[in-house]
């Protein structure tokens, strides 16, 4: 398959764009595969990827129930940062800065990963402690971080109220520059494409529906599209992993599926050059490259599998949205959406053999799946190829929560909606 | 979307607290079972379909409710008191 | 009047200009114009630039629909970018700006992407920028670097920094009938439902009542229908059990049958009346919802298809009959059904040329034969257009014989000369909000079109959006549905006679003509034809493949008039029928909605401020604000030329030495009531309750159920079933959810009242070895002793004329105490104190001496109780009983609890005399040198008046077995490197001889 | 016994305010009951608890929930299950309900400092408050008497509709300031009059 590049754009340009191939081919499944991964969203297919890259397992299926990157890739507000309060959660995010700053190359296409830096603002000198052992966490690990005054915040950021008359106002900020923004949905496309050119199937409208079985061990799924075997099964079904656990004859998991809402304005020129979040509630921005403000909050904060979010939440939002940006009250939100979160126990994700023979699971990502997408796939790959967890995602366990061996970032206990 | 309260009736869900998973037993105070407090702690059922769970109508009333919803379209399909609940099913005084 | 405008008809006032301004230029316009059809009747066709090509672009609709005539107003000092021209009604001294161009909209330099042409074909941005793999710019760097550029040439308008001065509000509504859209069905259905006694809403978007009635030409009763609606809805306003909302877009259908609209109520006048708002949010939450929503047009798409001057059917026949404007004077229309011969009826009838109508089928009913007959014109049936010529604006339409059937087209082109071009696709209901509530809209082979899907929640659809393809249908499923929304038995309808024609309601199912040139499907967004094939042939083919790889129906109109042209062409390509390709789900809003009024009453102030009785004072007497959570407290009260730490300081040090008071109302407060009071909190404290005499207090601590700290504060028994908890300000609410929890849930059968009583009582803690004597000066009605008053003691008496509660307790490790009395009476008391403790030296004090004395007797708050800490690491495990169980007992012994190398409340000492700081971390090695060896951070440090020392608490790894030792902060984000040594926690006063003295 | 202080008295400006083109659609104003009383009630045990009150108040209350009775100087409604707010122009109640109250039947608390009273009359109440809370204001569904439990954001209220166009409010002390500022600002679309 041809390489992706400026000089191929203009070849095809000129030959009126009819000779671009598929991005990844559309087989029919196999009867057979060393590894199956369930779940073609960003960590399926990042996970497929590395296997084939990293540890050579290219007899690999991707199965998918819908569209490939059909989840949460594909409805996030497309931050990148690893600016994480725990070492156990830093370090791994910090190792996917360090995937996301070659991915482009990596993949041969272009994900957009535009280091434009995350912002977080302090609005009480204790909170500006709370981001000074932060970032001195993040420093510590070797990641970036500075601590920004409400003077350099205002030159980068001149829509911000950083008024002393701000009901909360803005006393400083906690800044990691390497942070950024990628296309959501290019990173799905671009690791199916870069599976794909390895030899691994991708199969879409797939969706599994039973797990074959030989005695305890898991040796395949049964689908809508027939029976796949493989010696190793990985499940990465981000919102769905309650439902094929199920599935798997396990109905009880430490996780709950919420749905998350993001928003986009309308197109504007640009008018916000970084990341921010809002330190007095919750909220985040940034702007995409097309100029829409792409943003987020909390929780809806109940059980969903509806992606679809209720009013509450919207209003809470665009409150926030004001609270910081007092320009954007006539632009106008053109659309939201709901995504369907994994929240674990913790806050933190899972990334473990088990908890059947055969079978491996990839979930819990809470808020931070997108930015482990790459990651997480090179993680859960190490795991599935070598049937023992790399050491960057060790702690990541399963039992950690029977265990008391918690990562509870902002030490909210077992109340997932909190997280 | 709105929540049922057997109290106040059909209130807007910005008045309650979700607290969750209403298919948990807590373990009886002495119990030294590790599992089963996990069990309650932890592990939650998660339904695709329809769910028993807690609210606290905390911008109201403050009681909480059982209420059972489909996870999948939001429909509320009962809701009942969680006190009454627990004495009808009333265990050993603990 | 200008030659564009109708001597007569339609909804304007001729009677007196309106003036306004368009890039600068001064216009005049009718009452009731829109931006669009007052522009159009200037005869002005370039109304902005598109997205990506920049191309020139005219008014394309005449309603939300709009997708290319998005402009920005500019008011108050405020913009409004991206809003269409046809929903923006002028009004004199309106200013608007054209969008996306420079340095101007007729000369547009980013006109230039034109030329680059297929080489940013969709989804080029995936295949390049990615840069070298080495040097300068490897990495991310050649990419942002591109991206700089592409940002500044995308977007629409531009947004401002300034806060809007206008008001934002939102209104709560409950009804049993909420009526969206007041067209013919509409109105037919809200008329049905309110004769029944039910209340209805009737919200419709335009500003006026009607919806195609205004337009249809028709006679509905023996009036134009027009009229019909006005009269109706005259009508239906006279009722009290019925509210009409016009400029009302209902555009969110969210769960439980509650609808968001949004209610432009100032939008449209020069000057809004003192409090009146800008916007409006509505929350409508009907118990029955009727979806009158109507049909929107759709175009045919075909090259050169995006000039000024073509146009939507339809929208024409609007502006000619509801505005009296001619979209041109010579009109070329293309069709693929029968409606858009009564536009080109209209549009002769209006003054308008109809030079040709164009229509791809062979067959034509015989009523729009004859509509053709009156248009007058050329009728070319079989035919197609195939392209466009003009600049800025049409000038002539390329016409060809065309197969349907095998969608060919044969022959030769011909021009014909026309400054309009007026296009048809037939009609797809505005199914948006029904699919908004829920399920899969469904394909009609007939109509060519998603009709809504089977009801997912309380609505009936009803009109255009139900399928009806005539008025008289529409009023006849209006009325069912009113009468169904109510449960109303059957009622005579008496069916309005309306004229409408006989038209086949069936478009040929044609919505692409082949040919070279740019096609568009997407006009704001700039997706063209080509575009759509270039995603199948590269594999996009799903829908949202298809709308994300190309970006089609993802700009402002959300695809509006491009969804279906869209999924018919990646159909064809695929060879499957438009239902296999998928419908795109829709989401909200419908169409988009202002920020502000979201925000609504938020945005003069997002959140309460909750004030202590003694706010005033604190303000008044120099005190320095502390937002906590959303309180307000004192952080120090600072003298002329103190700096903050010489404050506390000052404060600290007066109450080791004297005497100091503090406001302390912030507290949580929970009333615990009942004959099993004392049990309950057995179960919740981790210590015993039920042992303690009444008036006394003791200091508790709560775990949360999985073994970790949860909260901590003082409990005091003021009868036998009667007491009152303390928590901390901040947790104050999750504790009270927490042990509400556990009565309801878990232990129902405990007779407890738990009652927030925080705002009851206004608390003041005396601090300091003289807080006896200046209280023993002003406490009436009971001793204040050691005999009467014993540590941990409680008593009731009076101080002034002031009912008073005085504990002895003490946070700062002083004699101290808590005087609390009712809210009421907290301003008073706390002046009262202050006059009496005159004489002993008095002083206010803070926050931050509060924090300084605490940290130096090691007592923890909530810097330290972050959620995540033990009793044990908080050297708090003499309090955990073994007696008894209770809420973490469980848990709080599992392997991770109790591993020694957990972080462990220490005391720390700066060895270098310099500041320590809340968040600095601590490190073994001395090199300076960052490194991941990180053995914990601090949670809070002060200097130590008492010490004459930088001290400071910290978590630090196993730090229990570290104290003696030494270490380094490491605190790089302040630059700060130095020597501490671990110390325990109590860095004064460790055995507690000053607070029991 | 030292007065008690409004917690709005540096901002409660008497007066006409907002748009009066209509007159004053709405009066607003701070009551200052003397008490402000809960009494909570053991499951089951609501009879004879609202006889006791009925013995020391004079109040009878319709059964139901959310039910009540509003008169000039007393006044009662359900906000709870097994809970009731009593609101009177004289003070003590609490010391004498207490006195009359067996434990066996509920506990009595007293909030009379706690809580802060607000009325709004006139032909514009319910639109006013309509602005505020997620509750129906239409007589039909909030019939004279009856009390509400509900919340405007993070400051939680009770609400008693005390006559056809007449609602008094009860709001935590130390939100009042801001409710003040709130509920005036929400008036001043119709105009509103404080006494």
């Amino acid at each position: 398959m041809a390489e992706y590049s400026a000089l191929s754009i203009l070849k095809n340009a000129f030959a009126g764009n009819r000779d671009w191939k598929p991005a990844w081919r559309k087989p029919e499944p196999k009867p057979t595969y060393d590894v199956i991964v369930v779940g073609g969203g960003g960590h399926g297919l990042s996970t497929a990827y590395y296997l084939a890259k990293e540890h050579g397992i290219s007899n690999v299926a991707v199965i998918e129930k819908g569209w490939l990157g059909s989840g949460n890739v594909g409805r996030n507000t497309t931050a990148v940062r690893s600016n994480y309060l725990l070492p156990e959660n830093s370090r791994f995010y910090e190792f996917s800065m360090k995937l996301w700053e070659n991915l482009s190359h990596e993949l041969n296409y272009n994900v957009m990963f535009s280091q434009r830096g995350v912002l977080n603002m302090a609005h009480t000198p204790g909170q500006l402690d709370d981001f000074a052992r932060r970032g001195n966490a993040l420093r510590h690990i070797g990641a970036d971080s500075v601590m920004m005054t409400t003077a350099e915040i205002a030159r980068l950021i001149p829509a911000l109220d950083v008024s002393g008359s701000a009901r909360f106002p803005i006393i400083g900020g906690l800044m990691q520059w390497r942070a950024g923004t990628a296309r959501h949905d290019a990173v799905a496309w671009g690791y199916a494409r870069g599976a794909d050119r390895r030899g691994v199937d991708i199969l879409e409208n797939c969706e599994v529906t039973g797990f074959l079985r030989e005695g305890d061990r898991i040796v395949g799924v049964s689908t809508s599209r027939g029976e796949i075997r493989a010696n190793k099964v990985a499940l990465a079904v981000a919102g769905s992993t309650g439902q094929v656990m199920r599935l798997a004859g396990i109905d009880r998991m430490p996780i709950e599926s919420h749905v998350l809402q993001a928003f986009v304005t309308e197109s504007l020129k640009p008018f916000l050059d970084t990341v921010v979040t809002y330190g007095a509630g919750h909220f985040y921005m940034g702007q995409s490259d097309k100029g829409g403000l792409i943003f987020g909050g909390d929780l809806d904060g109940y059980n969903s599998y509806a992606q679809r979010g209720n009013l509450p939440l919207v209003e809470e939002v665009m409150s926030e949205t004001l609270a910081m940006f007092p320009g954007l009250a006539r632009v106008r939100l053109l659309r939201s959406w709901g995504g369907l979160t994994d929240m674990s126990m913790d806050g933190s994700p899972i990334i473990t053999t088990g908890p059947l023979p055969g079978l491996y699971l990839n979930c819990g990502w809470c808020y931070g799946g997108f930015k482990a997408t790459p990651s997480s796939g090179f993680c859960f790959a190490w795991t599935i190829a070598r049937d023992e967890p790399h050491p960057l995602t060790a702690a990541f366990t399963l039992d950690r929560f029977h265990r008391g061996l918690v990562i509870d970032d902002k030490g909210q206990g077992s109340t997932p909606r909190l997280h | 979307m709105l929540i049922p309260c057997p109290y106040c009736g059909q209130r807007d869900v910005s008045e309650f607290t979700y607290q969750g998973d209403g298919n948990r037993t807590r373990p009886n105070p002495s119990s030294t079972d590790r599992a089963a407090w996990n069990a309650y702690v932890y592990d939650r059922t998660n339904p695709a379909g329809e769910h028993r769970e807690i609210w606290q109508h905390s911008g109201g009333c403050r009681a909480h409710i059982v209420v059972v919803r489909n996870t999948l379209t939001h429909a509320v399909v009962a809701s009942s008191m969680a006190r009454a609940r627990t004495r009808a099913d009333r265990r050993e005084p603990t | 009047m200008s030659p564009r405008r109708a001597a007569q008809g339609g909804r304007i006032d001729r009677s007196g200009p309106v003036r306004f301004s368009f890039d600068g230029h001064a216009y005049t316009g009718c009452a009731g114009d829109s931006l669009a059809s007052a522009l159009l009747a200037n005869g002005v066709s370039l109304f902005g630039r598109s997205f990506k090509y920049h191309r020139p672009r005219g008014v394309f609709a005449a309603g939300v629909d709009e997708p290319s005539a998005l402009v920005t107003v500019l008011r108050d000092g405020i913009r409004e970018p991206n809003i269409p021209a046809t929903m923006l009604e002028i009004y004199d001294g309106l200013t608007v700006e054209s969008q996306n161009r420079m340095p101007s909209l007729a000369f547009d330099v980013g006109a230039l992407n034109q030329l680059a042409g297929p080489a940013i074909a969709a989804g080029f941005y995936y295949k390049t920028f990615m840069g070298p793999v080495f040097g300068p710019l490897k990495g991310t760097r050649f990419w942002m670097f591109c991206e700089r550029f592409i940002r500044r040439a995308a977007g629409l308008g531009r947004a401002g920094y300034e806060k809007d001065p206008a008001r934002y509000e939102r209104m709560n509504a409950f009804c049993d009938v909420l009526v969206v859209g007041a067209g013919p069905a509409g109105l037919m259905a809200a008329s049905a439902a309110a004769e029944s006694g039910a209340s209805v809403i009737l919200a419709e978007q335009d500003a006026i009542t009607g919806g195609s009635a205004n337009w249809s030409g028709e006679t509905i009763g023996e009036t134009p229908a027009a009229e019909w609606a006005a009269a109706t809805t005259d009508a239906l306003a006279g009722r009290d059990n019925l509210r009409i909302l016009t400029r009302t877009t209902v555009w969110g259908y969210y769960d439980g049958n509650t609808l968001a609209a949004l209610e432009r109520v100032g939008d449209h006048k020069p000057a809004s009346p003192a409090g009146e708002p800008k916007h409006r949010h509505w929350t409508i939450r009907a118990k029955t919802v009727i979806l009158a929503t109507g049909a929107l047009e759709r175009p045919i798409v075909f090259p050169g298809n995006d000039r000024p001057g073509v146009m939507l059917a339809g929208a024409a026949q609007r502006y000619a009959l509801e505005y009296g404007v001619l979209a041109g004077e010579r009109a070329v229309v293309f069709t693929n059904n029968d409606n858009a011969y009564c536009s080109a009826a209209a549009m002769r009838d209006a003054g308008a040329e109809v030079a040709a109508i164009v229509d791809v089928r062979r067959e034509i009913s015989p009523a729009a034969r004859e509509l053709a007959r009156q248009a007058g014109g050329e009728l070319l049936l079989g035919h197609a257009v195939v392209d466009t010529e003009g600049g800025k604006a049409v000038t002539c339409a390329k016409v060809q014989p065309f197969d349907t059937a095998s969608g060919t087209l044969s022959g030769s082109p011909k021009s014909i000369t026309a400054d309009c071009v007026l296009v048809s696709g037939g009609w797809s209901p505005t199914i948006h909000l029904a699919s908004q509530a829920g399920g899969k809209p469904v394909w009609d082979e007939q109509q060519q079109a998603f009709l809504p899907p089977a009801p997912a929640q309380r609505w009936i659809g009803a009109g255009g959006l139900d399928g009806a393809t005539t008025s008289e249908e529409a009023l006849r499923q209006g009325w069912d549905a009113g009468r169904a929304s109510v449960d109303g038995p059957p009622a005579p309808y008496a069916a309005p006679l309306v004229s409408s024609l006989e038209l086949d309601a069936r478009p040929a199912p044609v919505l692409e003509i082949p040919g070279k040139g740019k096609a568009f499907v997407d006009l704001q967004h700039d997706v063209t034809a080509d575009d759509i094939r270039l995603a199948h042939r590269e594999g996009f083919v799903s829908v949202e493949h298809l709308k994300r790889y190309t970006t089609l129906g993802m700009a402002t109109d959300q695809g509006k008039t491009s969804n279906v042209p869209g999924l018919a062409i990646m159909a064809a390509a695929l060879g499957k029928s438009i239902p296999d390709v998928g419908a795109t789900r829709f989401r909200p809003p419908y169409s988009p909605v202002s920020i502000g009024s979201l925000a609504a009453e938020r945005q003069a102030e997002i959140k309460p401020e909750r004030l202590t009785p003694m706010h005033d004072w604190h303000v008044a007497n120099g005190a320095t604000m502390y937002s906590a959570g959303l309180w307000f407290r004192p952080m120090i009260y600072g003298q002329p030329g103190e700096t903050v730490e010489q404050a506390y300081v000052r404060e600290a040090r007066a109450v080791r030495e004297g005497v100091g008071m503090v406001d302390v109302s912030t507290l949580g407060k929970i009333a615990v009531q009942g004959p099993e009071a004392a049990e309950f909190l057995d179960r919740v404290y981790t210590n015993t309750f039920s042992t303690l005499p009444v008036n006394k207090a003791r200091y508790g601590l709560m775990l949360r159920e999985d073994g970790f700290v949860l909260d901590d504060g003082t409990t005091w028994r003021l009868g036998a079933n009667d007491f009152l908890m303390t928590t901390t300000t901040a947790n104050a609410g999750k504790v009270m959810q927490h042990l509400e929890y556990l009565l309801d849930v878990v232990w129902p059968q405990l007779r407890v009242h738990l009652t927030s009583v925080t705002d009851q009582w206004a608390g003041i803690a005396v601090a300091g070895p003289k807080s006896r004597a200046m209280l023993a000066a002003c406490v009436s009605q009971t001793a204040v002793d050691d005999a009467a008053l014993p540590f941990m003691g409680i008593v009731h008496g009076r101080i002034d004329d002031i009912p008073v509660m005085v504990c002895r307790l003490s946070f700062s490790g002083e004699l101290a105490y808590e005087v609390y009395c009712g809210a009421g009476h907290g301003a008073q008391l706390w002046e009262a104190l202050m006059a009496a403790g005159q004489p002993f030296g008095m002083v206010a004090y803070g926050l931050e001496a509060l924090g300084t004395l605490r940290i130096e007797k090691g007592h923890v708050t909530g810097a330290e109780i972050d959620g995540r800490t033990t009793a044990r690491d908080l050297h708090l495990d003499w309090m955990l009983s073994r007696k008894k169980p209770f809420v973490g007992s469980a848990m709080m012994d599992r392997e991770g609890l109790i591993q020694p190398d957990r972080m462990q409340l220490v005391g720390l000492v700066s060895l270098d005399n310099r500041p320590l700081n809340g968040g600095g971390h601590i490190v073994e090695h001395g090199d300076g040198e960052i490194r991941d060896d990180s053995l914990g951070h601090i949670t809070a440090a002060c200097y130590s008046p008492a010490r004459r020392q930088y001290i400071g608490l910290a978590l630090v790894r196993n730090g229990k077995a570290r104290v003696g030792t030494h270490a380094f902060v490491s605190d790089p984000m302040r630059d700060r490197f130095g020597p501490v040594e671990i110390v325990s926690h109590h860095m004064y006063d460790p055995q507690g001889s000053r607070m029991h003295g | 016994m030292a007065d008690r202080l409004s917690p709005l008295e540096p901002v409660y400006r008497p007066g006409n305010h907002g748009n009066l083109a209509g007159g004053a659609g709405v009066v607003l104003g701070e009551r200052q009951p003397g008490s402000i009383v809960q009494l909570a009630v053991w499951s089951g045990q609501e009879r004879p608890a609202l006889a006791v009150m009925l013995d020391v108040t004079g109040m009878r209350l319709p059964d139901g929930a959310g039910s009540g009775s509003a008169r000039e100087d007393i006044a009662a409604f359900g906000f709870a299950p097994g809970r009731f707010l009593l609101v009177s122009e004289a003070e003590g109640l609490a010391d004498r309900l207490r006195a009359a109250l067996s434990e066996e039947l509920g506990t009595v608390t007293d909030l009379s400092h706690g809580r802060t009273a607000f009325r709004i009359a006139g032909a514009k109440a319910e639109w006013v408050l309509a602005k505020l809370f997620a509750i129906d204001f239409a007589l039909a569904a909030f019939p004279t008497g009856a009390g509400r439990s509900t919340s405007h954001h993070d400051i939680f209220a009770q609400i008693q509709r005390s006559g056809p166009e007449q609602f008094d409010l009860y709001v935590f002390r130390s939100f009042a300031r801001s409710f003040w500022h709130t509920l005036c600002r929400a008036a001043e679309e119709t105009g509103y009059e404080v006494r």
